[in-house]
C-alpha cells in the first residue's frame, strides 16, 4: 500500500464556545407537522428515518397541526401548563435555597420541563419510571407532594429517604418513581428488567427508562438495549438529549451517529426523536410508545430534542464553556412559552390567566417551602437521626452495625 | 474424623435424613432452586448457558424443562445485563436467582451489585428492596487459570448491604441457598467449584472421592433452610482455631488429621454477616488462630478475620494469628499446586503456630 | 386505554434443538457477486444496507465473481489455503493432545478458518490485533513459530508466558498479537485505544479488535462503539459470527437486530457483513477496512457470517444442544474446501496437491509438536519454575512478594 | 505539632525550597500533570469534562489550551471505556494519565483495572505493559452524599498487580503523582476531595484553614518525585502509632494535639506497595497502634494493616490494634458527621488505647 499521509486524532468539537456567538445551524429541524406517524405495530425497519428526524405538533403560532396532534383537551392542557410553571417555580425556590445554605446541592430542569411532565400523563398509574435526576416533572404532574420532595432536599426530620440521600434523588413507589441513583445510566438496564418482571408475570404494568445525552456512553445503556431488544420488554428507553454533559458537548457521546435515536437501530428497536420543548409532541410520542409496550409489541427507544438552558447543578457554572445567551438562541424555544402561545391561540388561556396562575403557584410553592422548613433544613431544625445511618441496609440489624450504633451510642 | 453431621446446624427434622438421597454439591444446588421455583412462582433463574443446556457445571439442568422459559432462561453474555435487569426484577417483587459463569467474570457486574443492589433499600429507606442471590462458582484447583479460578469475596464483605455465603457442602448448599433465595436482601453465593463433584482436600494428586461417600451429601429432597449468619465447628480441637470456608474446611480438615494437630475447625459458611460468636469462644479456649483462605493474601477476608479476631481475643492470643492464603499474584495455570494454599502449606503453619508461645 | 391482553415474556428460540433437523432457512444468503463495493470513502449513511447482506466472492463452483474480487495472486491464496490447512492440523493435534492429557485446555477454529487466516495477510506488518481466543489463525499466518504456540498450550519450560496461562492465550508484540485475555469483550475497546494511541502520535499503524457474536452483549463492546466513533478511531472492529455462544445460539445476543454488522449503524460506523467463509471475499472485506483505517476515515464494523463446527471448547459437547449434524448443513460450507475448489477450478491446485500437502503439514505439525514436548507437556517433563508465580506482576518485585517467594523457598 | 518537612521524603534538593511558591493539593495535581506532559510527549490526560473545562475539580484546567486537543481532551462518560482505551494507549506506549470525576464511579471500570490492567504485565510474561495513572478524587467531609464520597482503596489493595497511592498534602501529591506517570506499572492515584482547597482535620464547624498556611504547600515548580512505597512519619511520638492517610493524617494530627497523647503519626502515602519497615518499627517502639481510615470498617484497608501489625509486631503489642473507620453503611447525606472517623472518635480511641494494658 502507498504510504498515506500520518493519521491524526479527531475530537469533536461544539460549533462555539464561551466569547463565540451561539451556533445551531447544525441542527436541522423539520416543520412542525411533517414527521408522519406510523401505526404503533410498524415493524421498525420501516421506520427507520424517524430516528433522524424530529417529530413536532406545535408550529410558530402556537398551532398543533400534523398526524401526531394528541387528543388532549384544553383541560389536560392547561394542567399540563400548571405542571411544568410548578416545577420551573419550584426550582427556582430551590435553588435559592441550596444559595442560602438550607442544603447542600440543587439540580435544575429549566428547559426540559415538557418531557418529563408529559410523559407522566401519557404513562398509567401503575407503571414505573426510573428517572435520572432531572425527572422531577414524573412526580409534580403526579401530585406527589411539594412538601415530601422539599423535605428530601432538606434532609430534615420529615424526609421521607431519612437524610441518606443527595437532595433530588428522591424515590417514591407509590407514585411509579423509582429511586433514583447517584450513577448514571444503571437504572436504564433495571428498568428492562423491571418490564421483563412484568411480562414474566403476564400482568400489564410497563416500565420507563431514563437516561441523558451524556450517560448513553456508560455500558448499562448497552446492556439495556440488548436485553430490551432480546426478550421485546415492554418498556419505553427515553434519551434526554438536552445537548451538554456538565460541560461536554452531546457530540462527545453521540460520535458520528447523527442522532441518539439511532443508537435503537442496531437493536431492530423503533427510534422515534421528538420535539422535547413541545408539550403536545411529547406527549403523543410517548403515548405511542407506552401503547407499544402495553401491546407487547416491545420496547421503543425515544430522543426528546430539548436543551439544558440552567447550569448542571448548584455546582456548576456554564459560561466557563458556553456561550453565554446560548440558551436564548436554541431553536426550540422554550415549553412553557410554547404551551401557553398554544392555549391562548386556542383561546382557552391568556396573559392574565397565565400571570394570575404563575402568582396562584408560587405563593403554593412558597406555602410548601414554608411547611418543609418547619420540619428543618440541612443545617437547622429537626434532622433525621445518626440512628438511621444504621437502618436498611438490611432488613435486619446484623450484629456487627448494632456494635458500630452501639459505638456512636444511639 | 469427628462426625460432620454431630454438630452442624440445619432446620430440617430428624426423621427427614432416614434414607435421604445422596446428592453432590451441583445436585442439592440444584434441588435448592427446584424446591424454590416448585414454592414461588416469583422464583425466576437465567444467565449465560443456563437456560436449555443447564448450565456450564449443570446447576441449572432440567429447570427451563420443567418451569418453562419465563422462569428459567439464557441470558446475553453481558453480566451486567443479567444483574442490572435482576434489580429490576426485585425490585418489582419477584425473587432472581441469577448465575454468573465464573466469578471471574463478576466485575462487569460489579458496579450493578455495589451501588444499586446493595444500597437500593437504604437510599430508598425500605421503599424499594432488593431480593436478589448472584451464584458465582469460584476457587482454583481445576487448572482454569487466572480467569476461571478467582475468590473476591472480599470484594463483597467490603461492601455495606452485601450478604455473602460460601457453602462447604452439599447439606449446607441446599439449604443455605433456599435461606439465600428466601432473604430479604441481596446475597452473593459463592460456590467453590473444586467441591461441586466431591470433597476437595487439596490432595491433587490422589484420587479424588465422590460426595456420596460423604456425610454431608446426604440432603433432604424438601424443603429446608440453613441460616445465613451462622458458622459452625466442623471439628473440635484445643490447640489452635482454624477459620475456614468453602473448599478450605476440607483442607483444613485434612491438614489437621495429617499433622496430628488438635485443631478446632470452624466453617464460617456466611462471611457476612459473621458468626462473630462461634469464632470468638473458640480463639479464647485455644488461644491461636490460623485463618485460610484461597484469595490473595492482601485486602482478603483474612484480614478482616484477623483483625476481629485480635480485637477480640487479644489477651487470650498466645501466639499471632497466622494467615494460609493464596500468594499475591494472579493465579496461574501451571503452577496451580504451588499457588494453591493446600495441606502441607497449613501443615506447616499448623506446627509452627503450636510451637510459638 | 383499553385493557390489553396480558404481557408474555419473549425468548428468543434457536431454529432446532437436539433430535430435530437443522434448518437455516433463516440466514437469507446473497449471490455471490451480487453486493457492490463502495469507495472506502463513502459516507457511512450510504451503506446502511450492506450490514444487512453478506458481501460474497465465491460462488457455488468455486469462482471469483462480482465487485469485492481481491487482487490476490494464486501464490497467495495458495499460501492461505495452507494457513487454513496448517490450523486445522494443528487444531487436531492439540485437540487430542488435550484428549491424551497433555494439557488442561484446548479451543479449535473448525470451519472459522478464513477469517483470521485472511485478515491476517490483508494487515500491515506493524498493525496490532486485539484477538478472542479464536483467531491463531493470525499468528499461523504470520508465521509465528507453531513450536512457541504449543509450548504455550503445554505450559512447558519453553512456554513463552511462563506457565501463567491458560492454553491458546496467546501473546506475542513481535507479531502485532496482543495478549489474549480470559475475560470475553474487554480488549474490544482497548484495540480502539491502541489505535487512538497511534493517531495522537500521528503515526501509521491501525489496529483491529476482535470479538465473538455472543460476546457483543458485553458492555465494553459498546464503549468501543462510542470511542471509535467519537475519535474516529484508524481500527476494525471484526465481529465473528459464528452462530453459537457456547450453548447459546446467536439469537439471544442479537435480538431483533436482524445482524451483528447492524450494532455499527446506531454509530454512524459504516458496517458490512461478509461471507466469513470465503477467503476471498474475506480478505477483500479486511482490506476495504484497514484502507479505511489507514486513510484516517475512521472505523468499519464487519460482521464475518461463520459457523463454529466444533465444540465451544475441549470442556464442551455440543451435541447436548444443537442437531447433531448442524454443521453439515451449513449454507456457507466449509472455508478449506471453498478455497481448495476455487483454486482447482482457476487450474492452481489439484486434489494430489492437497492431499500432498495435507501429508507435508501433517509432517511440519507433528514435528513441531516432537520438539515441543522434548521442552515438556503440562503434567510431565520441563515446567515453568514456581519463581514465575511472583515475576512480572510488577517490573520490580516489591517487598511483599518476596517474602512471600521466600516462604516457598524459590 | 512536630515540622513536617522536617520528616518528609522527596527527591527535590533543598535550594530548590527556597521561595518556593505556595501551591493547593489542585494546583499541585495540575503542576504534575503539567510538568510531566512538558517532559514527555507521550503523556495524555483525559475524561469527563477534563478538556476544555478543566475537569469539575480544575485539575486539569489550562493543559488542553497549553498542548492541545491530542493531549487532553474531553472523553464520553464511560468509565470503561475511559480505562479501556488508556489501557490499549499504555500498550502502545504511551504514559494515560486518566481521570475517573469521583471514585464512586469507577466501578465501570473495575473489570478493565482488575482483569485487564493489573494484569497485562504478568499474563503475557512482559511482552506488553500498562504504565497508566487512574486518578479519582475520594472520601466525604463535602456533603455529597453516597455517590460522592467513598474510598475504595481496599478494593484496589486487594488486586495483585495494581498500586495503590494515597497523598495527603500538596508537595507529596506532585511528587507522588510524578513518580505514579513515571512507574512502569498501573497506578491508582487516589485523591482525598477534602483536602484540595485546604488541610482538613475534621472539624467541619470551625473556618477551613488555606493550604498556603501549611508547611506542605511549598511545592517546587519543576520536576520532582516523592518514592512510591515510603511512608513518612508526620510526628514522632511514644506512646502509640496511628497509621493513616489521605485527609486522616490531618484527622490524627489535630486528634492527638487535642488528647495530648504523644502519638507517632505515620502517614502511608502508598498503600500498595506499602511500607511495612516504617509501620513495624514505629509499633515495635510505641506497642499499640490505631489504624484510621474513612472508608467502611469491614475488609477496609484498616484489617490488612491490622493483620500485619499482629502478624509482625505481636510480642510488642501491649493493646489490640484498633481500628477507627467509617461505618458498615453508605455515606450518609445529612449525618455525615456522624459517620465521618472525625478527631473526637479518633481521641476517644487514643484515651482508651493508651489506658489499655
Ligand atoms: C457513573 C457516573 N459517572 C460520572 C458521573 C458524574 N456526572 C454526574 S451528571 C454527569 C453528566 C450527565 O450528563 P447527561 O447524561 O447528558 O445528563 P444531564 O445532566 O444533561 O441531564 C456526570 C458526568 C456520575 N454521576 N456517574
Ligand atoms: C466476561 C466473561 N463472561 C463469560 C465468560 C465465559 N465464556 C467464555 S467463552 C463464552 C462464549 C463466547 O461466545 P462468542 O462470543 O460467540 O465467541 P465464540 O466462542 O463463539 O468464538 C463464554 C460465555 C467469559 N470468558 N468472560
Ligand atoms: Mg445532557
Ligand atoms: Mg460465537
Amino acid at each position: 500500500m502507498t504510504s498515506p499521509t500520518p493519521l491524526h486524532f479527531h475530537v469533536p468539537e461544539p460549533a462555539s464556545r464561551p466569547g463565540g456567538k451561539p451556533d445551531f445551524s447544525g441542527v436541522s429541524i423539520p416543520k412542525a407537522g411533517s414527521v408522519r406517524r406510523p401505526p404503533v405495530d410498524v415493524l421498525p425497519e420501516e421506520i427507520r428515518d424517524l430516528a433522524y428526524s424530529i417529530i413536532r405538533v406545535l408550529n410558530h403560532e402556537g398551532r398543533a397541526i400534523g398526524p401526531w396532534v394528541p387528543d388532549l383537551s384544553q383541560d389536560e392542557l392547561v394542567a399540563g401548563l400548571r405542571h411544568m410553571m410548578t416545577l420551573r417555580t419550584f426550582d427556582a425556590r430551590m435553588q435559592m435555597a441550596q444559595r442560602q445554605g438550607k442544603t447542600s446541592f440543587y439540580m435544575q430542569h429549566t428547559g426540559e420541563e415538557a418531557v418529563s411532565c408529559a410523559f407522566r400523563i401519557a404513562l398509567g398509574p401503575d407503571d414505573m419510571n426510573f428517572p435520572t435526576y432531572r425527572q422531577a416533572g414524573l412526580l409534580i404532574a403526579h401530585d406527589y407532594p411539594l412538601v415530601d420532595m422539599m423535605c428530601q432536599i432538606y434532609s430534615n426530620e420529615h424526609d421521607p429517604l431519612k437524610g441518606r440521600q443527595l437532595p433530588v434523588m428522591y424515590s417514591s413507589k407509590k407514585h411509579g418513581f423509582f429511586s433514583i441513583s447517584g450513577n448514571l445510566a444503571t437504572q436504564f438496564v433495571q428498568a428492562v428488567g423491571w418490564a421483563m418482571a412484568s411480562a414474566i408475570k403476564r400482568n400489564h404494568r410497563i416500565a420507563a427508562a431514563w437516561i441523558g445525552d451524556g450517560s448513553t456512553a456508560e455500558s448499562d445503556f448497552h446492556a439495556a438495549l440488548v436485553f430490551a431488544s432480546t426478550y421485546k420488554a415492554p418498556v419505553v428507553l427515553n434519551v434526554v438529549n438536552n445537548q451538554w454533559a456538565i460541560s461536554t458537548f452531546q457530540g462527545i457521546a453521540r460520535g458520528g451517529s447523527g442522532t441518539f435515536a439511532a443508537r435503537g437501530l442496531g437493536f431492530g428497536i423503533p427510534a422515534l426523536r421528538v420535539d422535547g420543548n413541545d408539550y403536545l409532541a411529547t406527549y403523543a410520542v410517548a403515548k405511542w410508545a407506552i401503547e407499544r409496550a402495553r401491546l407487547n409489541l416491545g420496547p421503543t427507544l425515544i430522543e426528546y430534542v430539548t436543551y439544558r438552558a440552567g447550569a448542571h447543578s448548584t455546582s456548576d457554572d456554564p459560561s466557563a464553556y458556553r456561550p453565554k445567551h446560548e440558551s436564548e438562541e436554541w431553536p426550540l424555544g422554550d415549553p412553557v412559552i410554547r404551551l401557553k402561545q398554544h392555549l391562548i391561540a386556542a383561546g382557552a388561556w391568556s396573559e392574565e390567566r397565565h400571570k394570575q396562575t404563575e402568582a396562584e403557584i408560587l405563593a403554593t410553592v412558597i406555602a410548601a417551602q414554608k411547611e418543609a422548613e418547619a420540619f428543618g433544613t440541612l443545617h437547622s431544625g429537626g434532622k433525621p437521626s445518626a440512628r438511621d445511618i444504621f437502618e436498611d441496609v438490611y432488613a435486619e440489624l446484623p450484629p456487627h452495625l448494632r456494635r458500630q450504633r452501639q459505638q456512636i451510642g444511639v | 474424623m469427628p462426625s460432620y453431621r454431630r454438630i452442624c446446624v440445619g432446620s430440617a427434622s430428624r426423621s427427614e435424613f432416614d434414607a435421604m438421597p445422596r446428592m453432590t454439591m451441583i445436585e442439592a444446588i440444584r434441588s435448592a432452586l427446584d424446591v424454590s421455583m416448585a414454592r414461588n412462582d416469583d422464583v425466576v433463574v437465567y444467565g449465560e448457558d443456563v437456560g436449555f443446556f443447564g448450565g456450564v457445571f449443570r446447576c441449572t439442568q432440567g429447570l427451563q424443562q420443567k418451569y418453562g422459559v419465563s422462569r428459567c432462561f439464557d441470558a446475553p453474555i453481558s453480566e451486567c445485563g443479567i444483574v442490572g435487569t435482576a434489580i429490576g426484577m426485585a425490585a418489582y417483587g419477584l425473587r432472581p436467582c441469577v448465575e454468573l459463569q465464573f466469578a471471574d467474570y463478576m466485575y462487569p457486574a460489579y458496579d450493578q451489585i455495589v451501588s444499586e443492589a446493595a444500597r437500593l433499600r437504604y437510599r430508598s429507606a425500605g421503599d424499594f428492596t432488593c431480593p436478589l442471590v448472584i451464584r458465582m462458582p469460584t476457587g482454583g484447583g481445576i487448572f482454569g487459570g487466572q480467569t476461571h479460578s478467582q475468590s473476591p469475596e472480599a470484594l463483597f464483605t467490603h461492601v455495606a448491604g452485601l450478604k455473602t455465603v460460601v457453602p462447604s457442602n452439599p447439606y449446607d448448599a441446599k439449604g443455605l441457598l433456599i435461606a439465600a433465595i428466601e432473604d430479604p436482601d441481596p446475597v452473593i453465593f459463592l460456590e467453590p467449584k473444586r467441591l461441586y463433584n466431591g470433597p476437595f482436600d487439596g490432595h491433587h494428586d490422589r484420587p479424588v472421592t465422590a460426595w456420596a461417600k460423604h456425610e454431608l451429601s446426604e440432603v433432604p429432597e424438601g424443603h429446608y433452610t440453613t441460616p445465613l449468619g451462622k458458622a459452625v465447628t466442623r471439628r473440635a480441637g484445643e490447640a489452635v482455631t482454624i477459620l475456614a470456608y468453602g473448599t478450605m474446611v476440607h483442607v483444613a480438615l485434612a491438614a489437621v488429621e495429617e499433622t496430628g494437630v488438635d485443631a478446632e475447625v470452624i466453617d464460617l459458611r456466611t462471611l457476612l454477616p459473621l458468626d462473630l460468636e462461634t469464632i470468638a469462644a473458640s480463639v479464647a479456649k485455644t488461644g491461636r488462630c490460623i485463618v485460610l483462605h484461597e484469595a490473595t493474601l492482601t485486602s482478603g477476608f483474612g484480614a478482616e478475620l484477623t483483625a476481629l479476631v485480635q480485637e477480640h481475643c487479644f489477651y487470650h492470643l498466645e501466639a499471632p494469628v497466622m494467615r494460609v492464603t493464596g500468594w499475591d499474584t494472579p493465579y496461574p495455570h501451571a503452577q496451580e499446586w504451588d499457588y494453591f494454599p493446600g495441606p502441607s502449606r497449613l501443615g506447616q503453619a499448623l506446627r509452627d503456630i503450636v510451637e510459638t508461645r
